[in-house]
């Protein structure tokens, strides 16, 4: 331990341990701090207090069982965890979904995005003692999709929707007015978190220049999604590698600058118009035909390997499904994006005072129930 | 020599005041629920009494009956003593608030002076519990809040101080008077002094922005993190009393205290503070938290130069 | 580049790397790993990105998969590296890609694969203090709950 | 030089200010909006037509064919049967909701809509046994349908 001893007084670090239960660590993560009076000089996270072996429960589930079990990795957009599922295991089996079921899992998939993004933004304004007014807001318009949700698939928080050859059930009638009036209601609401957070000068003290991530140390810790685009990489999957039927709408890819925490949460408010656009545009070019290919309910591919990423809001969520040729998965890795993210944590938080760690740690929105598993 | 009616008499008024503290400390813990459910879309409490008038009563008598739990290793005198020197402090304060043209306990002649004695040691009772609690988060916290307020301290004198100069007396009753003709906050440079005390007021009474010794999403709650049951109900009504002395000293120094037409002074003064109590919510529910360095940085770089700039600039106005 | 040039160009640097069959995954024995990866990290292939390192329990052998990405030039390509169970030890990788670190901990934690020269090869997602690696086909625990029946 | 400095620093001040202000307006513009919440237990959200609640069943469409037992996830359910020549009948139907993770795969695969997806949500009870139900039992649902909307 490094003590500094004049005569009679002498300081010392000390230890303080933040999490698992904190208000601010997202969940059940632990940080080990060392702190220099308010400065942080070493930072240890420890993670795995809501390891649930998912990895292990698949590898005794049939494949169409294991799409529950996707909703509690990522708990906040279980719509964007069933899509990677079920893609990795179309992958596997070859098949081809209808054009109508691409698209309403583009559709289901974008407001979950806007839904994970609205929770991403709520409550780093809360980690930053914005206290509660953003995170009601945020949780307000939320609501909206939540209702819609419960009309699609009648869940509110695990949807389970997306199924192996397309989706459980037909988009009920009259939900595309409903989203349209959404996409109307929620416009104006972003630019009322851009007054009431974004430029506040506050908000812009606490947030700019903090955590910086410089594009090669993002790369080399293969930090994704948000994240990564903030730090000036132009790099989505729903461009550059596209699935489903992304190729067919107009969206940008909002970049950020200095990779700070202020950048990763502007890229948040923007990708929400983005997702707005599109889901705007694939509601319009909805196709007609069936939902679903008809498939069995018990799927046996033959004995091979597939891995697929999709962008999940955290950022790439791969599924690497090794098969046998029984009906059960041989072995299913979850790359899961707030692992890697969450990696890059220590680099970042040396040298800062403890408010800064809660709000970089805040900026990567970080979701324990995907690093955990 | 204290004859028994004297003694009776101070027994009397001593309830008064604390019974008028006991009372508004609920009120504005209701109003506060209130107004932070209202911006965030909420009805907030609505179950106890009329749109949940009650419900502070209720808690009151939750916490009272609540166990006391003392955290094991915690310095137990410094732990005891913590809370009331949170609340003791905020009701002495009340000996030279003006309510009226007579209703006051007492009219000291150095009445800002006393005031500003009498808040400093507050800071003494946050930094007890922090140091008493043997938590770290809590003594992070008291060393904040003592850091903070001392900083504070200084804005705020320098711009209580403009106002008395202007009237030319420390008392507060005598500061009323002298705004009979027009209230202070229409002069520019009170104006300023009114933004520099408000700035350093919310800092005084740690709300956001400037909540860091409490902290929520840092510290867990800082300072009073370890305190349960009536302990932590008292520094809950010294927080609150103290909101209400700063906004009824404001109200005094700026707003022409209880003057007014047609309505009797104590609605003046009450509507008044109320209404400075009000922005306080209003922009707790509303701003982020700032941060240590960057607190500490506006009150010695933007504050205190403001102030004494102004306080120039007074005197200049006086002496022509 | 298309995965079938950069398993030519990989083939062509290093005869000891073989393609898998029907697909376009590399296998490489485990003492040239870290070379072909220092390799894979620089110019021409440049691959930036270490996206994923997992492992899978065939029984007979264990097979250790590395998923690289390069996000400067667009390509990707599977490594993968095939260990008996009487010798589990590798290079670890953590000293070109930094998420390396954290991933070679997750295969440790849940297969018991040794990554020599990893700064800091700890559990990770068990308690510390866990014994077994969960991950395996012959892992048994009396607390485990049986497949559900079919 | 200074000068320049200085007034650059006062506009950046003014500018801050402005946007303090600008967020007051957004907080002040909800205070006269109406509340979005619902008075919970007194006032209730209709829940949608596919909502998902507890497990319900049609004893009398039922036709023993075990897809539902064969297709949940978490092995929630366990249905015995007794065999009459070659009419099978429904004994007993074990709903472990302790165990349920509302995914109505039972539901979807069942040939015959025999069992469905109640819109009972309020489930909390103070034992934990009466978690345990069997769904042939005929006042199942008492403990929790006087709070359901129906």
């Amino acid at each position: 331990m490094d003590t500094t001893r004049t005569k009679d007084i002498y300081t010392e670090e000390f230890l303080i341990n933040m999490g698992p239960q904190h208000p601010s660590t997202h969940g059940v993560l632990s940080l080990e701090l060392k702190l220099d009076g308010e400065i942080i000089r070493e930072c240890t996270p420890h993670i795995g207090y809501l390891h649930r072996s998912m990895e292990k429960i698949a590898e005794n589930r049939t494949y169409t069982q294991f799409i529950p079990f996707t909703d509690r990795l990522d708990y906040v957009a279980s719509m964007n965890n069933n899509l990677g599922y079920v893609m990795a295991v179309e992958k596997l089996l070859n098949l081809e979904v209808s054009e109508r079921a691409k698209y309403i899992r583009v559709i289901v998939a974008e407001l979950n995005r806007i839904a994970s993004h609205l929770i991403a933004v709520g409550t780093f304004a809360q980690d930053l003692g914005a206290f509660a007014t953003p995170l009601f807001y945020c949780f307000r318009e939320r609501e909206k999709i939540i209702d819609i949700f419960d009309r699609i698939c009648g869940n509110r928080l695990t949807y389970n929707y997306i199924r192996i050859g397309g989706v459980q059930f037909d988009l009920p009638k009259g939900i595309d007015e409903k989203i349209k009036e959404f996409i109307k209601y929620m416009r104006p609401k972003v630019d009322d978190y851009d007054n009431l957070l974004t430029y506040n000068a506050i908000f812009l003290a606490r947030s700019k220049n903090i955590g910086v991530l410089p594009k090669d140390l993002a790369i080399n810790y293969s930090v994704t999604g948000p994240s990564l685009r903030a730090s000036g990489v132009k790099w989505d999957l729903r461009k550059d590698e596209p699935y489903l039927v992304y190729n067919k709408f107009e969206f940008d890819i909002p970049i950020g600058e200095n990779g700070d925490s202020w950048d990763r949460y502007k890229i948040r408010i923007e990708e929400i118009r983005q997702s707005l656009r599109i889901v705007e545009q694939a509601i319009d070019a909805l196709p007609g035909g069936e939902p679903a290919v008809k498939v069995g309910r018990i799927h046996k591919p033959a004995p091979s390997e597939a891995y697929f990423r999709t962008e999940n809001p955290r950022g790439e969520l791969g599924f690497y499904i090794v098969s046998d040729g029984s009906m059960y998965p041989y072995r299913l890795k979850i790359r899961a994006p707030s692992f890697s993210n969450l990696a890059v944590l220590p680099e970042l938080v040396k040298g800062v005072k403890i408010a800064d760690i809660v709000c970089v740690l805040g900026s990567f929105d970080v979701l324990m129930g995907e690093i955990d598993r | 020599m204290l004859s028994i009616l004297d003694f009776i008499w101070v027994l009397i008024i001593g309830l008064i005041v604390l019974g008028f503290i006991a009372v508004s400390a609920m009120f504005l813990i209701w109003w506060e629920r209130k107004v932070s459910a209202h911006i965030q879309s909420r009805l907030g409490p609505m179950r106890v009494g009329w749109h949940g008038v009650l419900q502070s009563v209720a808690d009151t008598i939750k916490l009272l009956l609540k166990e006391n739990i003392i955290p094991a290793g915690a310095d137990k005198l410094v732990w005891w003593l913590a809370p009331f020197f949170a609340v003791v402090p905020s009701v002495m304060a009340f000996v030279v608030i003006p309510f009226g043209k007579n209703l006051i306990v007492k009219d000291l002649n150095v009445g800002i002076l006393y005031i500003m004695a009498v808040s400093s040691v507050c800071v003494l009772g946050i930094f007890m519990a922090g140091w008493g609690s043997n938590n770290k988060y809590s003594l992070l916290g008291g060393m904040r809040a003592a850091a903070q307020i001392i900083s504070y301290e200084l804005p705020l004198i320098l711009s209580m101080i403009i106002v008395s100069m202007q009237a030319n007396s420390l008392s507060m009753q005598k500061i009323v008077a002298a705004q009979s003709g027009h209230w202070n906050i229409l002069h520019p440079n009170m104006m300023l002094a009114f933004i520099v005390y408000i700035i350093s007021a919310t800092a005084e009474v740690n709300r956001v922005p400037f909540d860091i010794p409490e902290a929520e999403s840092e510290l867990v709650a800082g300072f009073h993190t370890e305190y349960s049951g009536m302990k932590f109900a008292m520094f809950f009504i010294g927080e609150y009393t103290n909101l209400f002395i700063v906004s009824a000293v404001a109200t005094t120094l700026f707003f022409g205290g209880w003057l007014g037409p047609i309505l009797p002074p104590v609605v003046w003064f009450l509507g008044k503070t109320y209404g400075i109590v009000f922005i306080l919510m209003w922009v707790r529910w509303t701003f982020p938290r700032l941060r240590v360095d960057q607190l500490m940085g506006f009150a010695w770089k933007v504050l205190t130069p403001v102030s004494l700039f102004n306080l120039a600039i007074t005197g200049w106005l006086l002496l022509k | 580049m298309r995965p079938d040039e950069i398993s030519g160009v990989i083939k062509t640097k290093f005869p000891q790397a073989k393609e898998e069959a029907g697909t376009n995954n590399i296998i490489v024995p485990k003492e040239s790993l870290l070379e072909l990866a220092q390799y894979l990290k620089n110019p021409p292939l440049a691959f930036d990105n270490l996206h994923c390192i997992t492992a899978v329990d065939r029984k007979e052998k264990m097979e250790l998969v590395y998923i690289l990405y390069s996000i400067c030039e667009r390509h990707g390509v599977t490594l993968k590296v095939y260990l008996t169970p009487e010798d589990l030890n590798v290079a670890s990788l953590s000293a070109l890609w930094k998420s390396a670190n954290w991933l070679e901990r997750e295969v440790y934690d849940l297969f018991g694969i040794i990554f020599s020269g990893h700064p800091d090869l700890r559990r990770i997602l068990n308690p510390y203090d866990w014994k077994g690696y969960p991950l395996r086909k012959d892992y048994s625990n009396p607390e485990l709950i049986p497949k559900p029946r079919l | 030089m200074a000068v320049i400095k200085m007034i650059k620093h006062t506009k950046n001040f003014v500018i801050g200010a402005w946007s303090l202000i600008k967020g007051l307006a957004v907080t002040m513009k909800y205070v006269f909006r109406p509340a979005v919440t619902l008075q919970y237990p007194t006032e209730k959200q209709p829940m949608s037509e596919r909502f998902r609640g507890l497990v319900g069943l049609h004893p009398e469409k039922c036709i023993v064919c075990y897809q539902c037992m064969k297709m949940c996830p978490t092995a929630c359910l366990a249905i015995t049967h007794k065999q009459e020549d070659k009419k099978k009948t429904l004994e007993t139907f074990k709903y472990n909701m302790e165990l349920c993770c509302f995914c109505g795969m039972c539901a979807q695969v069942c040939p015959t809509g025999a069992i469905v997806m109640t819109d009972i949500y309020e489930i909390s009870v103070y034992d934990r046994k009466k978690l345990d139900i069997n769904l042939l039992d005929a006042k199942k649902y008492d403990e929790w349908t006087h709070t359901s909307v129906k």
